[in-house]
């Protein structure tokens, strides 16, 4: 049983783990800030909840089901944040994106006039 | 086999210095600034101090990084003054010996260390506290404490007083010049509450676990932020009784405390006999209020014209 | 090596990077980030001693933990308040009034005495 | 022993006067401003009681003062402690910020639109630097002397730039920036103490110190940080803007006393702390420093174009001579007491006579609308209070009979001359004599039949007669008996045998 539970966690996290790997190339190779935000929510949200997937029947084992519960509670959290922060620095990049090309849409309707 | 992670932890951090001191644009040294200080939280975890780590991860990187970012913003890159080649090896030797010679002692540093961890042990049941390290802040070392909590409030006192006189009774800028996107928006509903209940945890389990008045409030004023971030509450003015009763709250209940202790205890920051938990609980509560109002008081900065 | 030595060292190297930094920094931004470098590498220090002292069933000594929660507080404050100083500089820079010529002066007008603050304008 | 005789005991006055000075925080804080700056000088009045009331404790009972703070004793709890010299640079300190509080007052009948009030933050910060200032006189522990150091420059930097000027804000940060540098560098130290001794009480670090490499490295570390705030040459330069640049109020206490905190505490380091074999063989690098500082600083002095600039080179000139105190003073040898007398007399006649100095260069910048040099000609008859107080001042920095300075320099001077140490006595001739040319320069301007009719705005009066007391005190220093002081000498070497938590 502790075998069958043990390759469970190790292919998941390895997944995981191939995620964030992917991730940080993309980081580090993509063209611009919203490709590499893509790249980036990857790794976030599939990686970090398959090494929680892998990581929670261990937890259970040793210590129960709260500590299972705080690692999903993180990944959850994680989803949360890392989701809004996405969108707010890809709206950021996209607004910039436009105000630096003269031929961009009108941008006042995206209020992106700094306030005074 | 842990030794090799640590090592590359502590490769990590090295690397991340280094690009925090190397220049160039201002948002990427202070990012690499905070990825310093959550590797160190890490650190901490791995040198047994969780108390410190929690600090670290959320006053040492979070609110000091966000205080960073606006420095980044708002203050274009002037080179205000051109170094020669030659004081650039200057530093560089100075950094050397200082390396070295600390490296020294570090691998000199007397076996068996010396510790007051028996002093605390002997001593931490007349607090009937759990949480060592809040016996040492609350109890054995108040007075720091008390004066840490003055630092907060005088520096927050400088901060203000970089705004003209009359200015004394509006409200800081907002930290987030454009209108609130809805993303945010969303995030600060979800996460405020959640962050919340977070920080006061942090500060009522402080007395026995891991945690205490300076994480929880830090915790409170980062989720305050937030709010104001998102548009969810006003930025305060600071003329309000209320808000500066709170920041005061800290600070002058513990020292309330401290001189009833005369009376009551015998001593200037004595607690009296059997009540020693309440009463460092009560002081907790004033601080982490304060903690939480100051810290947020302190990212905002000193009020600008506008009223509130 | 034991990991309280390593991170022991590792606190030396922060600590000469912020030394090195505070020297050279070109601005103010660099110097204030050097002396967060600085302050780190001095708390990790101290969690390394902290952590040699382990003993009478604790995993680190307790006074030094409760030692580097103060200093990164007063940290955080000095941060805080260089950082106003330097918005604050940024801001009056960027006057149009404030030309060099014009700072010579402001000296002068300094003495004066009495000016409600920020009363250049 | 119930707590109000505990209140009244000499041993509590150490806490009292450690927190009674921020009790005017809270009332700035939430009361009008009129009502907060009497409240304040009110504070700063008691104060002074209390800290003559610790120095007349001492006086009497020839012991130091102690107390435990909760009741713990080091090394786990805290412990303050007043000996001669810490109850003498508390009364000084009192007494310069007391002096000071007078000064700012808004002047009856004044409004608030003229100008003339000082705003909220200057009494805040001025109580909460009088607080720290006391700490550091009094507190025994290496770490809250850390946080006292803090509490010290968060309080002090905002006053150089409360008229929030572009210099004065340019100054401040610089300021900051060499403040926090030093403070970071003691800290280092005081870890590297504690890994050692596993203590940070100094009398319990002091009875184990030995000169190992750690010990010297902790040693080097700390004094490196103090110089660096207190402005000893070559780290002086961010003292001339921020000292020059702030209200004349502030100047005068950041350049009287709060210059002296590191100062106190080097000498705590080098003649309490450090085995004396190793402070015999270290103070005369600190004494060259000192040397250095006072032949650059007053020379540069001599050529600056504006008042307040020449004075503020001038404290970092006069600066030395306390470095210069160092290996007389910690050599063993019965002319070390009076070289230790003379220092701490140099100290405190220094901080009356620069305090009186940059509130006389204040009202003469508030008469004649600047402080150019060049434009001072005639101005004695202006403000001719104010020009005597700066020339008493000034004649305690040359070190001219009668006053303080002069007798702190012949002690200097018998003392090294009797211990041999020429090059010193040649560098305190070669100081007074430099001094005496960058004041007379100015006061012989001064005095002379301006070239045209002078423009001059009315000054307080009473503003001037406090910039003259305390001229007046530095002279009467110069009456002190040419002996080594008893009473600075009470309590030492420190112990902490006999106090009682």
């Amino acid at each position: 049983m502790t075998l069958v539970l043990d390759i469970f966690t190790v292919v998941l996290v390895a997944a995981g783990l191939l995620f964030f790997i992917v991730g940080t190339v993309g980081l580090l190779r993509l063209p611009d800030p919203l490709a590499r935000l893509h790249a980036l929510t990857k790794a976030d949200n599939i990686g970090l909840g398959l090494l929680v997937l892998g990581l929670v029947p261990q937890a259970v084992v040793a210590g129960g089901g709260l500590e299972a519960v705080k690692m999903v509670a993180i990944w959850l959290l994680v989803q949360l944040s890392s989701g809004a922060v996405s969108q707010l620095m890809g709206d950021v990049a996209y607004h910039a994106a436009m105000t630096a090309d003269p031929a961009a849409p009108d941008r006042s309707a995206h209020g992106e006039e700094p306030a005074p | 086999m842990s030794l090799l992670l640590d090592a590359i932890l502590a490769l990590l951090v090295l690397a991340a210095a280094v690009r925090v001191a190397a220049g160039g644009d201002g948002f990427a040294r202070v990012v690499a600034f905070m990825g310093v200080g959550l590797l160190l939280g890490l650190i901490w975890v791995r040198l047994a101090a969780v108390d410190v780590a929690l600090t670290e991860v959320a006053v040492g990187s979070g609110i000091t990084g966000l205080v960073l970012l606006q420095a980044a913003a708002d203050a274009p890159l002037t080179r205000e003054r051109e170094v020669g080649l030659l004081y650039h090896l200057c530093a560089g030797m100075v950094g050397l010996v200082v390396f070295a010679a600390l490296a020294v002692v570090v691998l000199l540093l007397p076996d068996p260390a010396p510790s007051l961890a028996p002093d605390v042990v002997r001593a931490l049941p007349a607090t009937d506290l759990g949480n060592p390290v809040t016996g040492v802040l609350l109890v054995f070392r108040a007075l720091d404490t008390l004066l840490e909590t003055m630092v907060l409030l005088v520096a927050l006192i400088g901060v203000w007083s970089l705004s003209p006189d009359r200015h004394w009774r509006r409200a800081p800028a907002p930290l987030w010049p454009a209108p609130p996107s809805g993303a945010l928006d969303f995030l600060a509903r979800v996460l405020v509450p959640i962050g919340a209940l977070v920080g006061i945890y942090m500060f009522w389990a402080g007395a026995d676990v891991p945690g205490g008045a300076f994480q929880g409030g830090a915790v409170l004023a980062a989720m305050a932020l937030m709010a104001m971030m998102a548009g969810l509450s006003p930025v305060p003015a600071i003329g309000g009784a209320g808000l500066r009763l709170a920041v005061l709250a800290g600070p002058f209940a513990f020292l309330g405390v401290g001189i009833a202790g005369w009376f009551l205890a015998g001593a200037f920051l004595d607690y009296p006999e059997g009540f020693e938990k309440t009463v460092i609980i009560a002081v907790e509560v004033a601080i982490t209020v304060s903690i939480a109002v100051t810290l947020a008081l302190l990212v905002l900065g000193p009020p600008m014209g506008r009223k509130a | 090596m034991s990991a309280p030595v390593l991170f022991g060292l590792l606190g030396a190297a922060l600590s000469a990077v912020g030394v090195y930094g505070l020297m050279v920094g070109r601005d103010a931004l660099a110097r204030i980030l050097a002396f967060n470098l600085l302050g780190g590498g001095v708390f990790l220090v101290f969690g390394a001693v902290a952590r040699r002292g382990a003993g009478a069933g604790f995993a680190a000594d307790p006074v030094p933990q409760a030692l580097v929660i103060t200093g990164i507080v007063v940290a955080f404050s000095a941060t805080a308040l260089a950082v106003a100083l330097l918005k604050r500089l940024a801001a009056l820079r960027a006057r149009p009034g404030a030309a060099p010529a014009k700072v010579a002066g402001a000296q002068a007008e300094g003495t004066k005495g009495r000016v409600q603050p920020g009363g250049d304008a | 022993m119930s707590g109000a005789v505990l209140f009244a005991s000499a041993d509590a006055l150490l806490v009292v006067a450690v927190i009674l000075p921020l009790f005017a925080v809270p009332v700035l804080f939430l009361a009008p401003s009129r009502i907060a700056e009497r409240a304040t000088v009110v504070v700063l009045g008691l104060s002074l009681l209390v800290a003559l009331a610790i120095a007349g404790g001492v006086g009497r009972s020839g012991a130091a003062a102690a107390s435990f703070i909760g009741g713990w004793r080091p090394p786990l709890g805290v412990g303050l402690r007043a000996d001669g010299f810490s109850a003498f640079m508390l009364v000084m300190t009192a007494a310069v910020l007391l002096a000071t509080g007078l000064f700012a007052m808004t002047t009856p009948g004044r409004s608030r639109a003229g100008g003339e009030r000082m705003p909220p933050a200057f009494w805040m910060l001025l109580a909460s630097v009088f607080s720290a200032l006391n700490l550091v006189f009094l507190a025994e522990d290496l770490f809250t002397l850390y946080v006292a150091l803090e509490l010290l420059t968060f309080a002090a930097v905002p006053l150089v730039c409360l008229e929030g000027k572009l210099a004065q804000v340019e100054a401040a940060l610089r300021y900051l920036l060499f403040a926090l540098f030093g403070s970071l560098l003691y800290l280092l130290g005081v870890v590297v103490i504690y890994g050692l001794y596993g203590t940070l009480d100094i009398i319990l670090v002091a009875r184990e110190a030995t000169a190992s490499p750690g010990f010297v490295l902790a040693l080097a570390l700390m004094t490196a940080g103090m110089m660096a705030k207190a402005a000893l040459f070559p780290l002086h330069l961010w003292l001339p803007p921020a000292h020059s640049g702030a209200p004349p109020a502030a100047s005068a206490l950041l350049s009287a006393v709060v210059i002296k905190a590191p100062i106190f505490l080097l000498v705590r380091f080098w003649l309490d702390l450090a085995p004396s074999t190793l402070a015999v063989a270290v103070a005369p690098m600190l004494a060259g420093l000192g040397a250095a500082a006072i032949v650059v600083c007053s020379l540069v002095a001599l050529a600056q174009p504006r008042l307040k600039l020449l004075i503020a080179y001038s404290t970092a000139a006069q600066i030395g001579y306390l470095f210069l105190m160092f290996p007389l003073a910690a050599a063993s040898s019965p002319w070390s007491a009076l070289a230790w007398t003379g220092g701490a007399l140099h100290l405190a006649s220094h901080a009356f006579s620069k305090a009186a100095m940059f509130m006389a260069a204040g009202l003469i910048a508030e008469a004649l609308g600047h402080d150019r040099i060049a434009g001072l000609s005639g101005v004695g008859r202006v403000v001719p209070v104010s020009l005597f107080a700066f020339g008493l001042g000034g004649l305690s920095l040359m070190g001219l009979p009668p006053a303080g300075g002069f007798v702190a320099k012949v002690m200097l001077l018998s003392a090294a001359v009797h211990l041999g140490a020429w090059w010193i006595a040649a560098v305190i001739l070669l100081g007074g004599l430099l001094a005496g040319g960058y004041v007379l320069k100015v006061v012989v301007l001064a005095l002379q039949r301006p070239a045209e009719p002078l423009v001059a705005q009315p000054v307080a009066h009473w503003r001037e007669w406090v910039a003259l007391a305390l001229a007046l005190v530095a002279v009467g220093f110069g009456f002190v008996p040419l002996e080594p002081s008893h009473f600075l000498f009470i309590g030492r070497p420190a112990s902490w045998a006999g106090m009682v938590p």
